[in-house]
């Protein structure tokens, strides 16, 4: 299994030129072939993550298939770019996720595209091979042990989600200001695309940094990348500052994959694609691969580049979430949604690669809320799909106008009839199914909702996504704003991260549920005869809304709901997923003494921002490190660890102590009350009032409410300062070619041109009228002469003679 | 070690075909144009056979070059036997019939039997003076083939110039509207250049050799290029400027630039093919083969004019193809974007980079050589190239919307086709220049700037896609037919060297990659000479 | 005593004559009479100039033992008599031609010349 | 003697020569050119040139001269003598015949060919002992040997003259 890894993403690949190829004639118009591909992948990854999952320590697996680039002949071992896989603990999670996603997106999207009835879509066969290839993708840039090939594969998918935003590239809406489904794409490529020019200058700066680090053959291998970095920060030759704007610019790509401020805005729009897309690419997948680039990169970032990654993430948590509160697309609020998860995800990294002590854990939590979010926001979107093909079914039916995806439409789709207390909101609607059996209220209820299995599986999800206990978002989240809320107090300069944290968790939750209530509750808002016609999805399309619910429960994450405060077990992905060794904190100290440990170096050198009263705690740890490191006190210890990953994690849960548990214990009861309030407030204003408060809000301050419903207008400032000008600039430049560039060539051209004219001038009137003139002289005196010729020899002859006597005489004169 | 005469073969079985062509009668519209499609093709299985004779296991120190017809040049050998590698052509003063490749020439040889195959398959449509024009297509094929083989200047500047006349009259007799301009435009400004190229190449002849010690004068660039060393700086300066002139105009580098997208929008389809594809490519392997070997501290001392050139070219070219309304000059703009790319990663003068610059020289070809096919044909069916005037295209003809959407995403340099690969390595050099350079951090920041064209390329390119295949199909095109069963013959090569390409760039690199070795190090050696000998390369300027 | 430049005036005057000759006569074949006094002109300044050219050597025969003096000039006069000859017959055969033709021998009819 | 001689000589020149461009009958005029031929014949002989005197009384008078009467007689016509023999240029002609003598003779006795005549007259003296009648010999001995090439290309002139002569008098077949 390990060994053939690379069929994971091959298949899907082979499924892709095949769909392409062959199209509609395969089985299931290519969808089986594509669902078979990526299901064998589901199982292989499966089997791998099983085998990472039960292996007591696992070394990273290598699988090396062939070299991409080569420079500087046959001689060198490791080509400059190699198609190489790693299996390690990261990447067999990833694997499972990104298959699974994929694999029951693959199967509701036969749902979903409407396969095999009269509605399905004109270019279903297309949709799958972008969907395999998209799958390639995403494989081999989760695979890869190579940031080269990471890149490339980071291409890719962008190209995927492309193809696959644009997919009803022919719909035009009657609003001219609405963003079409094609303008989405390019939008969505060319945004992401300019992330990616600092990922392409940072891997071009990495290189040149490994270059002086290493004179001889480099290459992006990514542990040779660590292991050279550390070696030239030891050195020297690589300086701080260098690292950390390298840091930066790889980041720059993450930016625009996440779709983090400021480069957030094309992923709302991307929202214009299929939802199953949406759910796959926009949620789960690859908006996602952002953070687990920067998870790849995290042994190179510097404590201050993760500063700036922890802010970027943190604001973009805060904005985000902001914006949603106020959107009434239902796909909209989920993006922002995404962006916003995102944005804790990249927050949780970056205050880990801040904090030099490993001991905020960031950089697990981070990844495991990338996994738990790609489970229950896939499953959001999902739902959301589904909700929108029976209103899009409904408002077909009667021939409506009306916008399918907005909630003002929706409404009532569970509970036409009323409203459930607050508690049985959250703890006995999943109790329903018994509950009925017993209660006429219940029994209504049950018996008369319209899309029972979407709803379901949607308030879970959503549980999930608003931090309530015992689901796994709540896990990972709390974990998330535990290690924030540690690094804060240690840095009270940082606190705003904090404050970014736990404010968009609040807004999180509240706009989660009033989602759910504007789109399930209440009275319905659509004709009466419309909403008829609502009906629940196809099973194809539910049963994997449930498996994904039901992922999203705390279980398969840790058995102990609180993360980690009743076990002492963060359960097994902090164990499969160690931080890696963090090269970036090995630069070297000129000042340090030998027996002050990497706290100090770390203190002095990688985190300037750090305040000297930090030492304490970078003691303590360090000396926690150094009891469980192989090597014992030594000027660089966190280096000197090598590739004991495993002895940090561990040693920061013992140095954890007293200070780390009270703080964890007070995010935990902060997260909890954050994400009650906000259900509370969210149901008091939309469950029990309508959103009248809201409205009366919206009111009284109209600049931000209008401010939020407008997205803080970015999109309209990108279209004014970025987009225009340089469509301007580029007129211009235009223009300026023309004008001036060609204009000087045709000018010398002209001017030849005139100069040839001026000589031809010259040539006709002086030169040749010359030659004519000498002519003309001939003829004038040849009509003279002629007279002389009489045809008479003799008249000759006197010519001749008084010539020859002419001669005589002049040749007397002469002498 | 006499081989078969593959290069020779390339050269003049075009020639050879064309003489044919002109026995076959005029009314013979499909005679002819099966004649000139079985030479193009006999031609490109020769190339393929010269490929596989090509070996790479020799050391490229003691055979800089190989498939050398008559004698062969030994670096080690003594003046006499050495300096008369090759043929004698005209021996009174030293012209040899030297003709040979090496790692960087050889590529450009397969591109050119590959596009003018393409090119003559593409151009089956035309019916005005068929005869003519095969003829012409053929002899420019020979043409490019014998600049791309030549290793004496001389015989280079001779192919040079050969390739110059059949093109004009492609353009001139078979162009659009303006065709007449554009050819004469083309004529004369290449033209321009190769009258520097041409007193570069003589002061270089009278520069070489020592007369009075018995070694002659020579236009063996391999030997110029042992001799670069005795070249002093102020001459190579001079020269090196005077070459500048007759390349730079072919690449075209910024401001030469404007006559490329008048001829290409002016030139037939398959022309615009060849001229795109190969034509371009010669500007480019003029310096790779003439000025930075021979002329090694020119080529040091402005690398970093050369870099800020190629970031302009980026930067312009593709400010300038955003701006474009016509298809053919959108691709020509973008032509001049990607020719920009090939100056950084030669910039760089570091092994990455110049591989870069040939890989980068190699995937436009293709790259640009479909598109400008791929326009043809629309255009043929359309008579007009307006990106404006179609719309919704992609559901009607999905096949050509396919190819073409390949193509452009090759162009903006997507992964896993053979875009990604020549840019990236050209950006990676740049960004990571030759030491011998010393001014690191100017090339860094421009690299860094020019990646501002990556992204204007894809938003033209994307832009495009979207005016001409998205959104509803514009009803007049509603009968629009599909690639017919040529141009699926004529795009399906193409289109699968992109791919190849760029999936498995090795199989190409593994021949450049010696030869850009070798340069570097012979640049990087004369560059080391001066700084030991006390000589600043830089001081004598200022 | 006559002295060479007596023998050159006769033959200048001779020429002389002779070319008004050919000038003024309309009839062709006064004109190749007139020509012939020329020719005797020039025969005479020969034969004048070869007995006066100063030898200062005498040549002596090989079969007669005497001095003799170089007879160039009398030579050229010889070759003179010879084309003098040849001229007067072509130029009668031709006169003859002509007269045949054009049944006449006036130059003022023979103007073919004429432009 | 010799002067007188040279006198009467250089008188019957002259006078035939006169004779030849002033009468008006060409027979007549053919007839004072056989006179004036005579006369040179003399002078020859008192330039010493018998042989010269010989030929010239041989070929000129008794050849060409009476080939010429030949010719005067076949294309004589009645009309003759009633036309003018001469043309209008008769005054432009004298006055350039005479200004041409003068010229020549102004040349012959200038100052500057004194010596040459002096000289010239000396090798005369000297020469004019000798037995004329030895001239033939020589000439023979000249024309065959440094001369012989001039000769030869005589021959062949006097061979084409032959031929031509005979060419232009042959009446063309079917003319009258």
């Amino acid at each position: 299994m390990l060994r053939t890894v690379y069929l994971i993403p091959l298949l899907p690949l082979l499924s892709f030129v095949l769909i392409t190829l062959g199209g509609r004639r395969l089985p299931g118009k290519g969808s089986f072939v594509a669902i078979a591909a990526i299901g064998w992948g589901l199982f292989q990854s499966l089997s791998i993550f099983f085998q990472v999952l039960l292996s007591p320590e696992w070394h990273p697996y290598h699988v090396d298939l062939y070299d991409f680039l080569r420079v500087g002949g046959g001689g060198n071992a490791v080509p400059l770019v190699q198609i190489a896989f790693q299996i390690d603990g990261l990447s067999s999670v990833m694997l499972v996720v990104v298959t699974l996603v994929s694999f029951l997106v693959h199967v509701y999207s036969l749902g979903y595209m409407g396969y095999g009835t009269h509605e399905e879509d004109q270019r279903f066969s297309r949709f799958y091979s972008n969907l395999s290839l998209f799958s390639f993708s995403m494989l081999v840039l989760v695979l890869a042990d190579n940031y080269a090939v990471v890149f490339m594969a980071w291409e890719l998918v962008g190209l995927c989600s492309y193809l696959l935003i644009g997919h009803w590239f022919e719909k035009d809406y009657p609003d001219p200001r609405q963003i079409t489904p094609r303008q989405a794409a390019i939008k969505a490529f060319l945004t992401t695309k300019v992330g990616d020019l600092g990922f392409v200058i940072g891997l071009a700066w990495l290189y040149s940094l490994c270059q002086a680090a290493d004179p001889g053959h480099v290459h992006f291998n990514m542990d040779y990348v660590r292991e050279t970095v550390q070696k030239g920060l030891e050195s020297g030759a690589i300086a701080p500052w260098a690292l950390t704007a390298v840091g930066i610019c790889i980041f720059f790509g993450a930016i625009g994959k996440s779709a983090q401020w400021p480069l957030h805005t094309w992923l709302p729009d991307a929202m214009e694609g299929p939802t199953p897309v949406s759910a796959l690419i926009h949620a789960a997948t690859m908006v996602a691969a952002g953070v687990y680039l920067v998870g790849r990169i995290f042994p190179i970032l510097t404590p201050d580049a993760g500063l700036f990654i922890a802010y970027t993430g943190g604001f973009t948590a805060l904005f985000a979430a902001s914006i949603a509160l106020a959107q009434n697309d239902i796909k909209k609020v989920l993006a922002y949604s995404t962006v916003s998860q995102l944005g804790y995800m990249i927050l949780s990294l970056g205050v880990g690669a801040a904090d030099p002590t490993g001991q905020t854990r960031g950089y697990q939590s981070g990844l495991m809320h990338l996994t738990t979010h790609a489970m229950f926001k896939a499953c959001l979107f999902l739902c959301s799909g589904s909700v929108i093909h029976a209103m899009h079914h409904a408002l077909h039916h009667v021939h409506s106008e009306r916008d399918p995806q907005d909630m003002r439409n929706m409404g009532g789709l569970f509970s036409p009839t009323g409203l459930f207390g607050f508690l049985e909101t959250l703890f006995l609607l999943p109790l329903m199914p018994i509950l009925s059996r017993f209660s006429p209220r219940y029994q209504e209820a049950w018996s008369s909702a319209k899309m029972p299995a979407t709803f379901w599986t949607m308030l879970v999800a959503t549980v999930a996504i608003s931090g309530v206990p015992l689901f796994s978002g709540f896990i990972s989240k709390d974990a998330i704003l535990g290690g924030t809320l540690h690094f804060a107090s240690e840095h009270p300069e940082h606190a705003l991260l904090a404050v970014f944290g736990f404010g968009a968790a609040a807004l999180t939750a509240f706009y989660m549920f009033r989602l759910i209530f504007m789109t399930f509750f209440g009275a319905p808002r659509l004709p009466e005869h419309a909403f008829e016609h609502v009906h629940e999805s196809p099973r194809v399309m539910t049963v994997p809304l449930s498996i994904l619910a039901v992922l999203s429960f705390w279980i398969f994450f840790n058995p102990d709901p609180t993360g980690g405060l009743i076990t002492h077990s963060h359960g097994w992905f902090f164990e499969k997923v160690p931080a890696p060794a963090r090269a970036g904190l090995s630069a070297r100290t000129e000042t340090a003494k030998p027996d002050a440990a990497a706290a100090e170096a770390s203190r002095a050198q990688g985190l300037s921002l750090l305040p000297a009263a930090q030492a304490e705690a970078g003691h303590a740890d360090a000396e926690g490190q150094a009891s469980t490191g192989p090597s014992g006190p030594t000027p660089h210890g966190v280096s000197a660890s090598g590739h004991a990953e495993g002895a940090a994690a561990s040693g920061h849960a013992s140095a954890h102590g007293d200070s780390g548990h009270s703080i964890h214990v007070l995010a935990l009861v902060l997260s909890l009350m954050v994400a009650f309030s906000g259900i509370a407030l969210s149901r008091s204003w939309y469950g029990v009032q309508g959103g009248v408060p809201a409205a009366a809000l919206a009111q009284r301050w109209p600049w931000l409410y209008d401010r939020l419903l407008h997205k803080w207008y970015f999109d309209e400032f990108y279209r004014a300062w970025v987009v225009r000008p340089g469509l301007h600039l580029a007129r211009i430049l235009y223009d300026f070619d023309m004008g001036v560039v060609d204009l000087f060539v045709n000018g010398c051209g002209a001017v030849a041109v005139l100069i040839s004219q001026f000589k031809g001038a010259v040539d006709t009137y002086i030169v040749d009228g010359l030659v004519d003139a000498v002519g003309f002289t001939v003829k004038v005196f040849g009509d003279v002469l002629r007279r002389l010729q009489t045809g008479i020899v003799q008249s000759y002859l006197v010519y001749i003679t008084l010539l020859t006597a002419l001669g005589v005489i002049l040749f007397e004169l002469m002498g | 070690m006499v081989n078969f005469p593959y290069l020779s073969f390339m050269t003049f079985t075009p020639v050879f075909g064309a003489l044919f062509l002109l026995l076959i009668p005029k009314e013979n519209a499909r005679g002819i144009r099966t004649a000139a499609a079985f030479f193009t093709l006999l031609t490109l299985v020769i190339s393929l056979f010269a490929w596989r004779a090509y070996d790479l296991t020799l050391d490229p120190a003691a055979h800089p070059v190989q498939l050398v017809e008559g004698k062969a040049y030994d670096p080690q050998a003594p003046d006499a036997e050495r300096l008369s590698a090759g043929s004698a052509w005209i021996p009174a003063f030293h012209i040899y019939y030297f003709v040979g490749v090496d790692g960087l020439s050889l590529p450009l040889l397969l591109l050119t039997a590959l596009i003018s195959t393409v090119a003559v398959i593409a151009s089956f449509n035309i019916e005005n003076r068929v005869k003519e024009y095969f003829f012409f297509m053929l002899l420019l094929e020979a043409g490019m083939m014998g600049v791309f083989s030549a290793l004496d200047f001389f015989l280079f500047y001779v192919f040079w110039e050969v390739m110059l006349v059949p093109m004009y009259f492609l353009i001139g007799v078979w162009g659009g509207p303006k065709k007449e301009f554009a050819a004469i435009k083309f004529f004369l400004y290449t033209l321009f250049g190769s009258v520097f190229m041409l007193v570069a190449m003589l002061a270089l002849y009278f520069w070489s050799g020592h007369p009075d010690r018995g070694i002659p004068h020579t236009f063996n660039l391999l030997e110029l290029k042992r001799q670069a060393g005795g070249f002093n700086p102020a001459f190579q300066l001079v020269v090196y400027w005077a070459l500048f002139l007759g390349f730079a105009i072919k690449v075209p580098i910024f401001p030469f630039h404007t006559w490329l997208p008048l001829a290409h929008v002016e030139a037939p389809t398959a022309v615009s093919i060849i001229l795109a594809a190969v034509l371009l490519k010669m500007g480019v392997y003029g310096f790779l083969r003439i000025s930075f070997p021979i002329l090694p501290l020119a080529t040091q001392q402005y690398a970093t004019v050369l870099l800020v050139l190629g970031f302009i070219n980026v930067v312009y070219g593709a400010f300038c193809a955003m701006a474009q309304s016509d298809m053919k000059k959108l691709v020509a703009y973008s032509s001049i974007n990607h020719m920009g790319y090939c100056l950084l990663g030669m910039a760089s003068l570091s092994a990455i980079g110049l591989n870069g610059a040939i890989f980068e020289m190699l995937g436009h070809g293709f790259v640009t050589g479909s598109l400008f096919l791929l326009v043809g044909v629309v255009y043929d069916r359309a008579h007009h190239r307006d990106i404006d005037g179609f719309g919704g295209l992609g559901v009607r003809v999905p096949k050509y919307a396919g190819l073409m959407t390949l193509a452009c995403m090759a162009s903006l340099g997507l992964p896993g086709l053979c875009g990604f690969v020549g840019e990236f390595l050209c950006l990676l050099g740049a960004f990571n220049p030759n030491r011998i350079l010393g001014n690191d951090a100017t090339f860094k920041v421009f690299t860094a700037l020019s990646v501002i064209g990556i992204l204007v390329t894809a938003g033209f390119f994307l832009w495009m896609i979207q005016r001409v295949f998205l959104g509803k199909l514009n009803p007049k095109y509603a009968e629009l037919p599909d690639l017919d069963g040529r141009e699926t013959v004529a795009a399906i090569p193409l289109a699968v060297m992109t791919v190849l390409a760029g999936v498995f760039p090795w199989f190409l690199l593994k021949v450049m990659d010696p030869a850009s070795q070798a340069l570097v190090t012979h640049i990087v050696s004369h560059a080391q000479q001066v700084s030991t000998s006390g000589g600043d390369v830089v001081s004598w300027l200022r | 005593m006559v002295t060479l430049n007596h023998y050159l005036l006769l033959g200048a005057a001779m020429f002389a004559i002779g070319i008004y000759g050919v000038l003024t006569r309309r009839n062709i074949l006064g004109i190749l009479i007139s020509l012939e006094l020329m020719f005797n002109a020039a025969m005479v300044n020969f034969a004048a100039f070869n007995a006066f050219t100063p030898d200062g050597k005498p040549r002596v025969m090989p079969f007669q033992g005497q001095a003799l003096p170089e007879l160039h000039g009398q030579v050229f006069a010889l070759f003179i008599i010879l084309v003098a000859a040849a001229e007067a017959v072509v130029g009668l055969a031709l006169v003859l031609a002509i007269y045949r033709n054009l049944k006449s021998i006036y130059v003022e009819h023979l103007n073919l010349l004429k432009w | 003697m010799a002067g007188w001689m040279f006198i009467l000589f250089a008188l019957l020149i002259l006078a035939g020569s006169l004779g030849v461009v002033a009468l008006r009958n060409v027979m007549h005029s053919a007839l004072m050119l056989g006179v004036a031929l005579f006369g040179v014949a003399g002078v020859f002989l008192l330039l010493g040139a018998d042989f010269l005197a010989a030929v010239q009384v041989v070929v000129y008078v008794s050849g060409v001269l009476i080939l010429m009467l030949f010719v005067v007689m076949l294309t004589h016509r009645l009309y003759d003598r009633t036309l003018a023999q001469t043309n209008e240029r008769r005054l432009l002609a004298s006055v350039l015949c005479l200004a041409l003598f003068v010229m020549l003779g102004l040349g012959i006795t200038a100052e500057n060919a004194a010596s040459l005549r002096g000289a010239a007259d000396r090798g005369f003296r000297q020469w004019a002992g000798i037995d004329p009648v030895a001239t033939v010999g020589r000439l023979g001995e000249l024309l065959l040997k440094p001369y012989v090439v001039p000769f030869e290309v005589a021959s062949v002139l006097l061979l084409a003259a032959l031929v031509g002569a005979i060419l232009f008098t042959k009446r063309e077949p079917g003319k009258s």
